[in-house]
């Protein structure tokens, strides 16, 4: 199991977070800033958490994420847990 | 009341752009209408207007969830407002995003303006915008929305969203629902069947092939497809000789509980 | 940099250069390090003309207005050519078919944002189209979306309310091993997935109808993807409003500035040769939610003629729409680059000058109505500032922070030196080419609708809301079926019955550049009166490789002389248009590619005529003569094999068939129609049978043909040709109108099956589900 | 600063997902199963971690998850960094 986190890459503007921010305060909140990233929870059928690792970074690279814009953080999960 | 004394409001904020072609439809029925920015309906409130429409579009740019945001703007802005309205036996309407809003800020199913939902449109089983005309068939006629239809006709309307999967928080919800005939809409075969969750015809996999519910009352309703959008015979992707489409009957069944109002 | 040529100004974040000592190697250095893309004649001419020191907004300046996107420095440059040259591709081609044409129903022409043409009730139509090419390929969503939102802006920029859009893709091909990809270079399937939705997100969530596009797949197209987005507006005539006076303020309303898209013009020119990922500044997040509140504030505005002109920002962002504005009102300006919302704090003046920060418009405003548009962008939830002044200096000047950062002369500035591009002949020559005769048609029929270039569009075209504003009359995809539609009709009045018929053609596998072009303006007129348009207005859009190769250019010549040719053989002008240049990568030139979009009217949309078959027993008709051309076919290219007769255009004979047809649409007489192209008769026959569930048998000994093989009759793409479903008690009155004009009676609506005969009497049948099973794959 | 991640009840179907993971089979990576899920990291004003536990709760509540198909999962970050 991999969880990989897609977000925008730092200095580009969040449409998204933007209008969350505006509308968490319109509700009262006191909000100053909000960055919405998404989240990949994949099962895969690997060996070992390094083969995990070069899969995830390999999904990022062809499908998952643009290094023209995003970042990502993979984490190899271990141990019980599932995607749901 | 006299039609000429009526009038609708059609509501917008950013990102809501199903509200012009509404308007035609409504004024061609003979409706004084007007579109109004949230704002500005937080200033001089709901109080002129007898049909309240929550128009489709983007509202927010579907951030967060479809109508979520616009949803809990109405609960920051004008709950009591529009408690008023509902009370008073006055109509709300949401078509697409409009519906999506509703839910979110809980005006429907119960139409109390519950502050979580008890329901979701999610998005849709194809995970695409989907983008068809469908057969929906009508479940129950004579409600204000469905004044002069009769149970079991089927319309011919269009759909266009990519969050619009109902599911009911429970399976008691539901139950309630159907047993209440708050399940105004369902999508249907072109031989009159429910769907039945069968893809397309069923175009984002709806429980129950939910495509428009209402309040107890009937006096709130909202609904996926656009009837806005099969108002007259020529937008019909067959073409027709008729001078108006399915649409219309929705929309003549509001101007009839206006005038009787 | 050598010593003594640059130094910073007095405290601001900026920096002045002296040419005057600049040798030629330094004039090269500085245009590459300042990313200005301009050639040492270039900088030599700006060297010329200045005896003092130029500061980097100013060279900046030059480096965007004197860039191919916004001077077109190719199609206004002279042309070497065998024996001749040609003294400017717009002007001797393209501009000139429409100047000879002198149509009064063309309102606006190659001179504001988009194409303005006479509709009904005292309204225009507005057309434009653009590609967003490189963008695409570096970050597919944004840049397609991107790219939709930019057109859209040229359409605000001429008044218009946007009715509609139009989207034409072309990627590599999508079972591309990834091995073959040269490092960087994205997978042609996910450009593709990312395109498409950035195309939909940013229509649908404009609330404006994605009707009509084409999507071609080829590995002429791995390196450079090709991705072209139109728009159509409406306007009324008398609010089109371009009269920027003295004295009017300058307002910048919508998205804020910031660095990104900063250079996204020399971008757009450089050669695509660098790994994709490090080109970062141009990548652009998309917007639709600001530009959707400009949208309702332009329109109110408009409707309240507030302003005096207006215009988007779209290469050269600031710079260009400012300098630009002022140069076509024979006025100058005075911007304060103070105003300007920025997106980050600490942007350099020339960044704010020159960035191309999506979802923003100029206006120009008297400034009695300064405070009411103040108000409406307000209203909207919409940032603007007043950015300057119009004034009768004939300059282009700039404020910072008290300084004057940028003097300069517009005149200077808008007449650049002229390139001179040389070019070689280019032509195809036939070879004859051997196809092996099939020996089940029905087989090689199957094969081609499964082909990924003739298949069922309908997985793409449902994420497009082509139904949103519920003026869209003939859907690109016809009922349930989803049959394709040849052109899509808006109807976008309400006390009108008259629709804007919009269509496209395109033919980038057809090898010689000029019948490849004519065949793609001959289709976009064809399927343009298949559904009942006429009175069609034209808009090219070139999509071409290095114009400083010789045989980039000569194809290009080749073509731009078709469209001459071929716009006033068929008595429809350009309106509109654009080239995009330099599209190259590792792995060579992009395929040329001509986009021809036709946006004609019916009169009455009741009368449109859609594909599906509409009654069993109708009789079915082929119009025009089908011939040996076979050249880069569907046909020859499923099988690998090149030569053969390209198809050519006799267009006093398509216009016969075309007048013929449109009286027999006028008349009634049509039930269905479809016209003949990619995959010949064939495909065009099992279209129309798929569209609606209803069999047909076709005769190929009745089809008007000088081919004497069953599949190449079936299979050839001889341009002219329609396939028409004729209403069966209507039969008399159409042979009468078209007699005289090439058809032939060859076949009839009806039956269980798709069911061909051939030229030897032999039947051949397939299932309509069959058919439809190879179509939609699956 | 608060993480909030959003993501589908258990049990409930995930078309994104899905159509992750048929995108990332048909890329020959061996995957089984995909969820998506969405993160805020909001930027709030508040004192200590359960104050700002709490605000994000009702966040969800009010704003960020639907009941009806999601659940949440809050996490207070602490230390420096921030929503960028
Ligand atoms: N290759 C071309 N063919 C026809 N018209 C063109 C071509 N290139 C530019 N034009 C026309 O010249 C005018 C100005 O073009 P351009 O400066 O590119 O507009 P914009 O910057 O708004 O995109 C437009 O009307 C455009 O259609
Ligand atoms: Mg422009």
């Amino acid at each position: 199991m991999v969880r990989v986190e897609v977000k925008l890459k730092k200095g580009h503007f969040d449409p998204e977070g933007d209008v969350t921010a505006r509308s968490l305060k319109d509700l009262g909140f006191p909000v100053n800033n909000v960055r919405v990233s998404k989240v990949y929870t994949v099962d895969v059928s690997v060996g070992d958490e390094k083969e995990a690792m070069s899969l995830a970074r390999e999904m990022c690279r062809k499908l998952l994420a643009n290094p023209t814009k995003d970042d990502f953080i993979i984490e190899v999960l271990t141990g019980e847990g599932g995607a749901d | 009341m006299d039609l000429e004394r009526a009038k609708a409001c059609i509501a917008r904020v950013g990102g809501t752009n199903c509200d012009l072609e509404l308007k035609v439809a409504l004024e061609d029925l003979g409706l004084r209408t007007e579109i109004l920015h949230m704002k500005e309906i937080v200033k001089k409130g709901l109080a002129e207007y007898q049909l309240l429409v929550f128009p489709g579009g983007f509202s927010y740019g579907d951030y967060v969830r479809a109508g979520a945001i616009w949803g809990k703007e109405v609960h920051s802005k004008i709950k009591s407002e529009l408690q008023t309205f509902i009370e008073e036996n006055k109509l709300v309407l949401g078509i697409c995003n409009g519906f999506q809003v509703m839910i979110e800020a809980g005006i429907l199913p119960d139409g109390e303006i519950a502050e979580v939902p008890k329901a979701a449109l999610a998005n849709n089983a194809s995970s695409k915008y989907e983008c068809r005309w469908v057969y929906v068939r009508v479940e129950r006629g004579g409600t204000p929305f469905t004044e002069g239809l009769t149970n079991g006709e089927i319309l011919r309307i269009p759909v266009g969203h990519g969050e619009g999967r109902f599911l009911p928080e429970s399976e008691e919800v539901l139950r309630e629902l159907i047993k209440d005939g708050c399940v105004l809409f369902r999508y249907a075969l072109p031989s009159g069947d429910a769907a039945d969750g069968e893809y397309p015809y069923n175009p984002n996999g709806s429980v129950y092939d939910i495509a428009g519910i209402c309040n107890k009352r009937g006096n709130i309703m909202g609904m996926m497809p656009h009837p806005e959008r099969a108002f007259f015979g020529w937008q019909l992707p067959e073409g027709s000789d008729s001078l108006y489409g399915d649409g219309k009957k929705i929309f003549q069944g509001i101007i009839k509980y206006l005038e009787d109002y | 940099m050598r010593e003594g040529l640059i130094r910073a100004l007095r405290g601001l974040p900026v920096v002045e250069f002296d040419l005057s000592k600049a040798e030629d190697g330094d004039l090269l250095e500085i245009s590459r390090t300042m990313g200005l893309a301009l050639s040492l004649g270039e900088m030599r001419a700006i060297k010329g003309h200045f005896s003092r020191p130029l500061t980097d907004v100013e060279l900046q300046t030059f480096g965007q207005t004197w860039s191919e996107h916004c001077i077109h420095k190719t199609f206004k440059g002279i042309i070497e050519v065998e024996g001749g040259r040609v003294n400017g591709l717009l002007k001797e081609y393209i501009m000139k078919a429409t100047r000879e044409l002198n149509k009064p129903w063309c309102y606006s022409v190659f001179e504001d944002n988009a194409g303005l043409i006479e509709f009904d009730r005292g309204y225009l139509v507005a057309a434009k189209v653009e590609t967003h090419n490189h963008p695409s390929a570096v970050e597919p969503f944004g840049g397609a979306a991107t790219g939709v939102g930019g057109v859209i802006r040229d359409i605000l920029g001429v008044w218009g309310e946007p009715i509609a859009n139009t989207d034409v893709l072309c990627f590599g091909p999508l079972d591309l091993p990834y091995e073959s990809l040269p490092p960087g270079m994205k997978h042609p399937k996910y450009i593709y997935k990312g395109v498409v939705a950035g195309i939909g997100s940013y229509g649908n969530n404009m609330g404006i109808p994605t009707v009509s596009g084409a999507i071609f797949f080829d590995s002429g197209y791995v390196g450079n993807p090709v991705v072209y987005c139109g728009c159509v507006g409406i306007l009324p005539k008398e609010l089109y409003i371009k009269n920027t006076k003295e004295g009017d303020y300058a307002v910048l309303a919508g998205g804020r500035t910031g660095r990104d898209g900063i250079h996204g013009v020399t971008f757009a020119s450089a050669d695509l040769l660098e790994d994709t990922d490090t080109l970062r500044p141009a990548v652009q997040i998309p917007n639709p939610l600001i530009e959707e509140r400009l949208r309702r504030a332009i329109i109110s505005i408009r409707d309240r003629r507030l302003a005096s002109g207006i215009t988007d920002l779209g290469g050269g962002g600031i710079s260009c729409a400012t300098g630009e504005m002022a140069h076509r009102s024979g006025l100058g300006i005075e911007v304060n680059l103070d105003v300007v919302h920025l997106k980050e704090p600490d942007l350099a003046p020339w960044e704010i000058w020159v960035s191309e920060s999506q979802e923003r418009m100029l206006l120009s405003v008297p400034g009695s109505n300064l405070s009411d548009v103040l108000e409406i962008f307000e209203n909207e939830d919409l940032e603007a500032c007043v950015l300057g002044r119009f004034d009768e200096s004939g300059k282009l000047r700039v404020r910072y922070r008290d300084f004057t950062v940028c003097d300069l002369d517009l005149e200077f500035l808008y007449h650049p030196p002229r390139v001179t591009r040389r070019s070689c002949k280019v032509e195809y020559l036939p070879v004859p080419c051997n196809v092996p005769e099939p020996k089940d048609i029905t087989e090689e029929l199957l094969r081609l609708l499964s082909d990924p270039n003739i298949r069922s569009r309908e997985e793409v075209v449902r994420t497009y809301d082509h139904e949103v504003r519920g003026c869209t009359a003939i859907k690109p995809l016809q009922g349930d079926l989803a049959g394709p539609n040849d052109a899509a009709v808006i109807k976008p009045l309400k006390d009108s019955w008259m629709g804007v018929v919009i269509s496209c053609g395109i033919n980038p596998f057809y090898p010689d550049p000029y019948w490849m072009a004519a065949a793609s303006i001959e289709e976009a007129i064809r399927n343009n009166a298949s559904v009942g348009g006429r009175r069609v207005a034209l808009l090219d859009n070139f999509v071409w490789g290095n114009p400083e190769r010789e045989d980039r250019m000569g194809s290009l010549v080749r073509a731009a002389e078709a469209c001459y040719e071929f716009s006033k053989a068929f008595d429809a002008p350009f309106i509109s248009g654009k080239d995009s240049l330099y599209n190259e990568s590792p792995l060579g030139p992009v395929r040329p590619t001509l986009l021809i979009t036709g946006i004609g009217i019916l009169p009455d949309i009741r009368k449109a005529v859609t594909v599906h078959l509409k009654k069993e027993g109708d009789p079915l008709y082929v119009l025009g003569i089908t011939k040996d051309e076979l050249a880069g076919s569907a046909y020859l290219r499923s099988k690998g094999i090149n030569g053969g007769e390209c198809p050519k255009v006799d267009a006093k004979t398509s216009k016969e068939i075309i007048r013929a047809l449109t009286k027999a649409i006028d008349s009634g007489l049509v039930a269905a129609c479809h016209d003949v192209s990619e995959g010949g008769i064939g495909v065009a026959a099992a279209e129309m049978a798929m569209a609606s569930g209803l069999g047909l048998s076709l005769d190929l000994r009745d089809v008007p043909s000088e081919v004497k093989r069953s599949d190449l009759v079936l299979f050839s793409e001889s341009t002219s040709r329609f396939l028409v479903e004729v209403k069966k008690d209507r039969l008399r009155e159409f042979e009468e109108v078209f007699q005289g004009v090439i058809h032939g009676r060859a076949g009839v609506v009806g039956g269980r099956t798709f069911k061909i005969v051939g030229l030897d009497g032999k039947t051949w049948e397939a299932s309509i589900s069959e058919l439809r099973r190879a179509w939609r794959g699956g």
